[in-house]
């Protein structure tokens, strides 16, 4: 299964899959499309990385993060600490990694992770309403629209739950089996 | 404050369940926010039963839309006494685990799915739309699926695959129930339902039939006969802790969903359904019990008697009159009180012992006094001898049935009552009194790590028997809350009228 | 079309209960798949079908007009699908596993749990 | 009351505590407790010999009538006296006979319960809390009987005890609530008031045969009595105190409380003689076939529980005197003589009779009890025992039909009392002989105390019978009866046919006491008789109740997955035949056909292909063809989803399609190929099942259908989806807005169905499961 041309084609399709997937979310709203159709086209893309790589490189490409970091002086402060800590990750990556007293750590992502959030997002963008005294899952609109995008609302926050989710499972799923 | 006092049954479970996910790698904590969720949970289903009780059936609409176009929450006293009792048992199973289960299946998601689980109980007892009834029932079969398959061993995959098989089937069923209610009465909303089917339909013949593909997929569920057959077959399998709380909940739900259903939808065409469920509860009763009187395994024997007591509660919802459905819906708390405990006393005596054969056990009685006591109370109460719990449910079935001359039916179900003794009978003589065979003086031996856990494995034994206990001898408030749950249940218009705001 | 498609239904239900009856693992999980599916469909026919129609409403219209296509059918379906399709790939799953663990592929191989354990 | 039943619990269940602290002494709270309750109704009984009867109500579960309601008239008085007074003699000996058993604490524990459930029983006023109370009996009786749990027999016979007292409470159950709803109450004192409204009652009938089954299982009344003798496998105390003194008689107490209620009757009066009379006379003849003294002791029991029953039957005053005060006589002396057979046995080792001679060297203050007892036993003059053999032969001789009847019974049975009182207070302890049994320990205080005191009360009783006795006896037969009663006791009743009878009985009981070798040698002659025994009859149903049971398990749940499936769809296709049968719709079809010119080409290929790649399925034997198969079928449902409107469905299906065979080629690759498995026979079994059931869906569909369907949901949504839910695609405001809690549920769906996946991939248990 594993030609260049496949490979190679599948690196360029993802960005545009995932795109078009978030496209396909905002979009759902007012055409076909939504949360999950949205989430399963973003998660085929994933699905052909991993076929076509393997789950290791899949994850090592998409779901890892780098962080930097290097031990606190004794005498420096806590807050202090934190934002140079923060400004290492952030701005200055490239030229601080190869810093000799950096010391570099990957997290990666794990997907149930990304369920969790998901979830999360989906059930808390219902909460809104609860809290101020309405039904749970009482929908709150913006009165101003995003173009392309549409207007954004407790619903919309919903589908996004919905679409991180779905990806999360299928992500989840394929790893699992790939590796078997 | 009313429309969260609702939706705390659900909200709590799910955000248990999204938080331990966050937590996947830490077991511990997982453990400390399930109990806490459990507590909590606790907590706010006795809220509800108190605010309910006074105030009547409470609803909320999700997400503001009106009744019967949004989906509906309702809760009413026996929707919030499954809930409660769900919680309780919950709490119990959630304290057994933490010794109970291998540290292997603890750390693969096995908190996150058994809150789920919660959750799916309390939106299966809330809800009051029929496709939502349907996906909570998704949610309590995915969360049964990974449960008695967790940990992958021969036994537990050939259970799960006979399981997951025939509620595939049921699933099935129960949508194309669905379908077939909203082709024929347009709407999807329980108390809607109830309107349309009580005004003058195209075809009532369709309504029946239409009820008895909910017949079939709630029957599957609540394992009646002749659709009990993965029960048997599952049950056993997995660890005791996942099927203490499966065998003690989920066929209750099942149970659930069939009162509420053919109480307040299925209603119109009585002359059909009330023979046919005797029929079915009768056999019910008699093959559960026959079933359990030839296994010897404790666990597979307490497997079967669960087939036999949804019998019991199928009775009541045969004879159809206020009584016989507080019997069914007393019957339904005081089983899975009991049955839970049940499992769990297994568990305690196959964690000492190693084995759950009858055959290999024994001596219980010298060596575990408290533990004996324990199991005599749970096991007499299963049997219904008066005064524990047990008997209040048959005493109102036995007198329901009667006050409408359905002898039989009542006899029958003196007859399994004599028979269920036996088993239990049984498993006291094997396990507890009798000498245990070929000692082994090694295993018998403890390090004293394994016998503190042994004595943490008591506390949630503990509880539940404190909780059966109060449901059997002073009956009077559940069995009082069962007779007004019986009488919203049989008075539809309380329920539309809360729903349709009417 | 609409007066066929019961029958297509009733022919897909047909066939999967025939391969779920069938003893062999890879049969059954067809026959399950197939089931599904013909229980989508059942949901969908059910309700009525409205063709060409779909339930968008248009750009210059704020509510829809007849004929459109009942949604609710439509939505009850996709919640259906994707909880199916939960359930499904949980089985394959499951029954890769159970191969594994047996060797075999007869489900009749498989009546062990069942049994009632001599105590004579 | 409710606080002597209350303390009794508590004392109970504090027991085993209490003997970890005291001891051996912890016979000492045990038998104040009964103690302190026996002079607490010694205080009431003035009001209650006065014509009183004390009520107390506690509730308990009012919303079903079931109250805790107390009620205390002659009969509960007599009884309650009974079984506390007898029960502090139990508790003092108990603790003699089981000195040093490391379960004394359990020990106690079951005999406080059961002393106070009996108590209870007695004492209570609601039939329901009786019915409480009764069962209460039955477990105790059960834990005391197997009370030597590590014997088989012992256990069996526990369970024996169990079942059959089982049977009969579940029986009782029905009687009592059906006697509830016939006489519309359940409280006592309401139901004493309305005897002919309950015996002209449509129910009367089953309530009766019902709770007759109760009282009889209880009261080892014949077929029912052979677990009597087998529970003698509990300790001594427990024998004299259960099954010859208490609970046994719980039965008669029923049928002797019921008697206002459901007495009088012509099936009532017939039964009771009849059984009673078969037990008498079946009691006395087995008591002659044994040589074990609680065996004996035993079938004289039941013989003695089978007069009470008959004269219950009777039901005339004079009979219910005899029976009030054969009833006492009785628990004097048969107490006496059971606790006196478990000195012998705990001191000699042994209690078969033919080995047991000239104890009253060593053993010498029981047997002064043993001998009293059989004096009073065998109706010997100043002793309680004649006074009521009197009453008996008196009742039996009455005018009626069946008065030569009655008699032979009665007389039967005194004269095997006379030859049984003789063996036991005389033979083992008085015979001479050379060889005088030998004693593993000399006689007790704590184990001879208590008899002789109970026989010394048959003696007073007797002497002093006008005291107390007289007036609490009379008060217990009025209840019974209903109306006043005028009846003294007297041992002299001057030269009376009953007296020339008693004489002949003594006589001829002392001939059968002769003769008893002889009687014995004959009892193998029985053996065969026996097969055909109640005892026997037990064994079998029992063993194949089991058998059937699991063989019918074994058909039911036999394992295969796909007769289950069968089953079940079968129940389904008969479900709905049945609810269409008779008053189902019309299916119309020819008005629908004009639909099929409306067929195009594309939906006909469409169609076709559906179908063909169903038959390509069926043909396939291998992996990937079949996968690839699928995935048209399912392209060809997205495809029919576009075609009706349904674009969102059409996606996700694709996608789902998809998916699913990316996960079938990713996980099922390795599997093997397959071919047919199953028998031919079998094949055109399931194809049938499988065309009907396609055939039940099919027509399921077209009958829906055929009526119109106007939503009002469709309708609201496609108005306020856009206005109200700010979105076009009216699918996806369902999804995420209107029943996003649906959407909810579903992906929790999808999150537990990923956690599954992983953890049935990743976790591999490798040793057998652990529970």
């Amino acid at each position: 299964m594993k030609t260049i041309i496949l490979a190679t084609a599948i690196r360029i399709l993802i960005p545009l899959f995932i795109i078009f997937s978030v496209y396909t979310l905002f979009r759902g709203h007012n055409h076909p499309g939504g949360g999950f159709i949205g989430g399963l086209i973003g998660s085929i893309a994933f699905v052909f990385h991993t076929m076509t790589h393997g789950p290791q490189h899949t994850v090592d490409t998409f779901l890892k993060l780098n962080l930097y970091g290097y031990p606190r002086q004794p005498n420096q402060s806590r807050s202090l600490y934190l934002m140079r800590m923060m400004r290492v990750n952030v701005w200055r990556r490239r030229k601080m990694a190869r810093h000799p007293e950096i010391r570099h750590r990957m997290i990666r992502i794990e997907s149930v992770y990304i369920i969790a959030t998901g979830l999360f997002l989906a059930a808390t963008s219902g909460m809104l309403g609860l809290l101020s005294g309405q039904p749970y899952m009482h929908a709150y609109w913006t009165d101003f629209y995003i173009p392309v995008l549409g207007k954004p609302g407790t619903p919309i926050l919903f589908d996004v739950g919905v679409y991180l989710l779905v990806i999360g499972v299928v992500l989840k799923i394929t790893f699992v089996m790939s590796e078997e | 404050m009313n429309h969260l006092l609702i939706m705390l049954p659900i909200l709590i479970p799910l955000y248990g369940a999204i938080l331990s996910l966050f937590f996947w790698r830490s077991v511990r904590v997982q453990q400390f926010i399930g109990i806490l969720a459990q507590v909590c949970l606790l907590v706010a289903t006795f809220l509800l039963l108190f605010d309910i009780n006074e105030n009547g059936i409470r609803t909320t609409q999700i997400g503001s839309w009106p009744a019967p176009f949004g989906i509906t929450l309702v809760a009413d006293l026996f929707s919030a006494m499954m809930v409660i009792t769900s919680s309780i048992t919950g709490t119990a199973i959630y304290l057994f685990s933490i010794k109970g289960l291998d540290k292997a299946r603890q750390s693969f998601g096995y908190y996150p799915v058994l809150l789920i689980l919660q959750l799916g109980v309390s939106g299966a007892c809330l809800t009051g739309d029929l496709f939502n009834l349907f996906v909570w029932f998704e949610v309590l079969l995915i969360c049964c699926f990974v449960l008695i398959a967790l940990g992958g061993t021969k036994p537990q995959l050939e259970g799960a695959i006979k399981y997951v098989t025939i509620n595939f089937l049921a699933t099935n069923f129960l949508l194309t129930g669905i379908g077939v209610v909203y082709g024929t009465l347009g709407s999807l909303n329980l108390a809607e339902l109830a309107v349309l089917v009580r005004m003058p339909v195209a075809h009532p013949a369709l309504i029946t039939m239409a009820g008895m593909f909910f017949l079939i997929a709630f029957g599957i569920k609540a394992a009646i006969f002749p659709l009990f057959f993965w029960l048997p077959a599952s049950y056993h399998t997995p660890p005791i802790a996942i099927s203490a709380f499966i065998a003690g909940i989920i066929t209750k739900v099942g149970m659930y969903a069939l009162i509420r259903l053919f109480t307040l939808i299925f209603v119109t065409d009585q002359d059909l359904t009330i023979p046919l469920f005797t029929v079915l509860a009768g056999f019910t009763m008699v093959i559960g019990v026959l079933g359990a009187a030839s296994q010897n395994d404790f666990r597979k024997i307490l497997s079967f008697h669960i087939v036999s007591q949804i019998g019991y509660m199928l009775m009541g919802l045969a004879l159809f009159t206020p009584l016989a459905i507080a019997g069914s819906i007393y019957f339904i708390i005081h089983n899975i009180l009991v049955k839970t405990n049940l499992f769990l006393i297994s568990g305690v005596v196959a964690r000492r012992h190693g084995t759950f054969a009858l055959k290999k056990l024994g001596g219980i009685y010298l060596q575990q006094p408290l533990l004996s006591v324990l199991f005599f109370i749970s096991a007499f109460s299963l049997a219904g001898i008066p005064p524990l719990s047990g008997f209040w449910g048959k005493f109102m079935l036995a007198r329901a049935g009667f006050e409408i001359d359905s002898f039989a039916i009542v006899l029958v179900s003196l007859a399994v009552s004599l028979m269920t003794l036996f088993s239990m009978t049984k498993i006291w003589n094997e396990v507890f009194w009798k000498k245990k065979p070929d000692v082994d003086p090694l295993s018998e031996v403890m390090t004293q790590q394994q016998q503190r856990d042994l004595r943490l494995l008591h506390l949630p034994v503990v509880l539940m028997t404190g909780f059966i206990l109060f449901v059997g001898l002073y009956a009077e408030p559940v069995v009082a809350m069962a007779q007004l749950a019986a009488e919203q249940l049989l008075n539809s218009e309380l329920y539309i009228n809360a729903v349709l705001k009417r | 079309m609409e007066f066929i498609l019961p029958f297509i239904i009733g022919i897909l239900f047909s066939a999967s209960l025939y391969l779920i009856l069938h003893r062999h693992f890879f049969r059954l999980i067809l026959g399950l798949i197939l089931s599904g599916l013909a229980t989508n469909l059942f949901l969908f026919v059910i309700g009525r079908l409205t063709r060409g129609g779909s339930a968008i409403i248009g750009q210059d219209e704020s509510v829809a007009v007849e004929p459109f296509a009942d949604p609710v059918p439509q939505a009850l379906l996709l919640t259906a699908i994707v909880i199916g399709f939960g359930i499904q790939s949980f089985t394959i799953v499951l029954i890769k596993r159970v191969y594994q663990s047996f060797g075999t592929t007869d489900l009749d191989d498989m009546n062990t749990t069942d049994q009632i354990d001599e105590n004579h | 009351m409710f606080l002597a039943i209350l303390a009794g619990f508590l004392l109970a269940l504090a027991a085993p505590l209490l003997y970890r602290w005291l001891g051996k002494w912890v016979y000492a709270p045990m038998a104040l407790l009964p103690f302190s309750i026996f002079v607490y109704l010694l205080t009431l009984a003035p009001a209650v010999l006065g014509g009183e009867n004390l009520g107390e109500l506690h509730t308990w579960a009012p919303s079903l009538n079931i109250n805790l309601h107390f009620f205390l008239d002659g009969l509960s008085l007599l009884f309650a006296l009974l079984i506390t007074g007898f029960g502090t003699l139990i508790m003092l000996y108990a603790v003699g006979y089981l000195k040093g058993h490391p379960l004394l604490g359990r020990f106690y524990l079951y005999l406080t319960l059961f002393m106070t459930a009996m108590l209870g029983l007695v004492l209570a006023g609601n039939i329901i809390s009786i019915f409480v109370f009764w069962e209460l009996t039955s477990i105790s009786s059960y834990l005391l009987i197997g009370f030597n749990q590590d014997k088989e027999k012992s256990r069996s016979s526990a369970l024996q005890a169990l079942l059959v007292t089982g049977l009969g409470g579940m029986a009782l159950m029905g009687g009592l609530i059906l006697l509830g709803m016939a006489g519309g109450s359940y409280t006592l004192s309401e139901l004493l008031q309305r005897g002919d409204v309950v015996t002209n009652h449509a129910l009367y009938l089953p309530a009766l045969v019902l709770l007759l089954l109760g009282a009889f299982t209880k009261s080892a009344q014949f077929p029912f009595h052979f677990w009597l003798p087998n529970a003698m496998e509990a300790p001594t105390p427990v024998s004299a105190y259960l099954h010859s003194a208490t609970m046994v008689k719980a039965g008669v107490y029923l049928l002797a409380r019921l008697t206002p209620v459901m007495g009088g009757t012509d099936e009532w009066q017939y039964t009771l003689m009849l059984v009673g009379g078969i037990t008498t006379v079946l009691g006395a003849f087995l008591a002659t076939q044994h040589v074990d003294l609680k065996a004996i002791l035993a079938y004289t029991t039941i013989s003695a529980l089978g007069l009470l029953v008959t004269m219950t039957g009777i039901g005339t005053a004079p009979a219910m005197e005899a029976m009030v005060v054969f009833l006492l006589a009785h628990a004097l002396y048969k107490g006496t003589l059971f606790l006196v057979a478990g000195n012998v046995d705990h001191a000699t080792g042994t209690r078969d009779l033919t080995q047991l001679t000239g104890l009253s060297g060593s053993m010498r203050y029981t047997a002064i009890a043993a001998l009293l007892a059989g004096m009073s036993m065998a109706g010997i003059l100043p002793f309680f025992g004649f006074i009521g053999k009197e009453l008996l032969y008196e009742a039996s001789l009455q005018e009626s039909p069946f008065r030569w009847m009655l008699f032979a019974v009665s007389f039967f049975s005194g004269m095997v009392f006379v030859s049984v009182a003789i063996a036991l207070g005389f033979g083992v302890f008085w015979r001479r002989s050379e060889s005088p049994t030998a004693l593993q320990h000399p006689d007790k205080p704590l184990l001879y105390l208590p008899p002789v005191i109970l026989a010394g009360t048959g003696l007073v009783f007797g002497l002093l019978q006008g005291f107390f006795v007289t007036p609490l006896l009379r008060r217990a037969a009025e209840s019974m009866l209903g109306v006043e009663q005028v009846f003294e006791l007297a041992l002299w009743h001057g030269f009376t046919l009953a007296l020339g009878l008693s004489v002949i009985t003594v006589l001829l009981g002392y001939v059968l006491y002769r003769k008893a070798n002889r009687l014995l040698s004959y009892a193998s002659r029985f053996n065969d008789l026996y097969l055909f025994g109640p005892a026997n009859l037990y064994q079998l149903t029992l063993k194949g109740f089991l058998a059937g049971a699991t063989k019918i398990t074994a058909t039911i749940q036999n394992g295969y997955l796909r007769s289950y499936i069968a089953a079940i769809v079968t129940a389904h296709i008969s479900l709905i035949v049945l609810a269409l049968w008779e008053n189902g719709p019309r299916l119309e079809l020819t008005n629908r056909l004009d639909q099929l010119s409306q067929l195009r080409l594309y939906e006909v290929v469409l169609l076709l292909m559906l179908v063909s790649a169903l038959v390509f399925l069926f043909k396939s034997q291998s992996r990937l063809t079949s996968i690839a198969i699928m995935g048209i079928v399912g392209y060809s449902a997205a495809l029919l989803y576009i075609l009706f409107g349904a674009p969102d469905v059409a996606a996700t299906q694709l996608l789902i399609e998809t998916l699913t065979v990316v996960i079938f080629v990713l996980i099922l690759h390795k599997l093997p190929t397959f071919g047919y498995l199953s028998h031919a026979a079998e094949r055109y079994k399931y194809i049938l099942l499988s065309l009907a059931f396609g055939a039940v869906m099919t027509y399921v569909i077209l009958i829906v259908k055929q009526y119109p369907l106007d939503s009002e949901i469709k309708a609201y949504y496609g108005e306020n989806s856009y206005l109200l839910g700010q979105g076009r695609n009216i699918v996806n405001v369902i999804l995420v807005d209107f029943r996003a809690f649906d959407t909810l549920g579903e992906i929790v769906v999808l999150a537990v169905a990923a956690i599954g996946i992983m953890a049935m991939l990743k976790l591999r248990m490798q040793k057998g499961d652990k529970p």
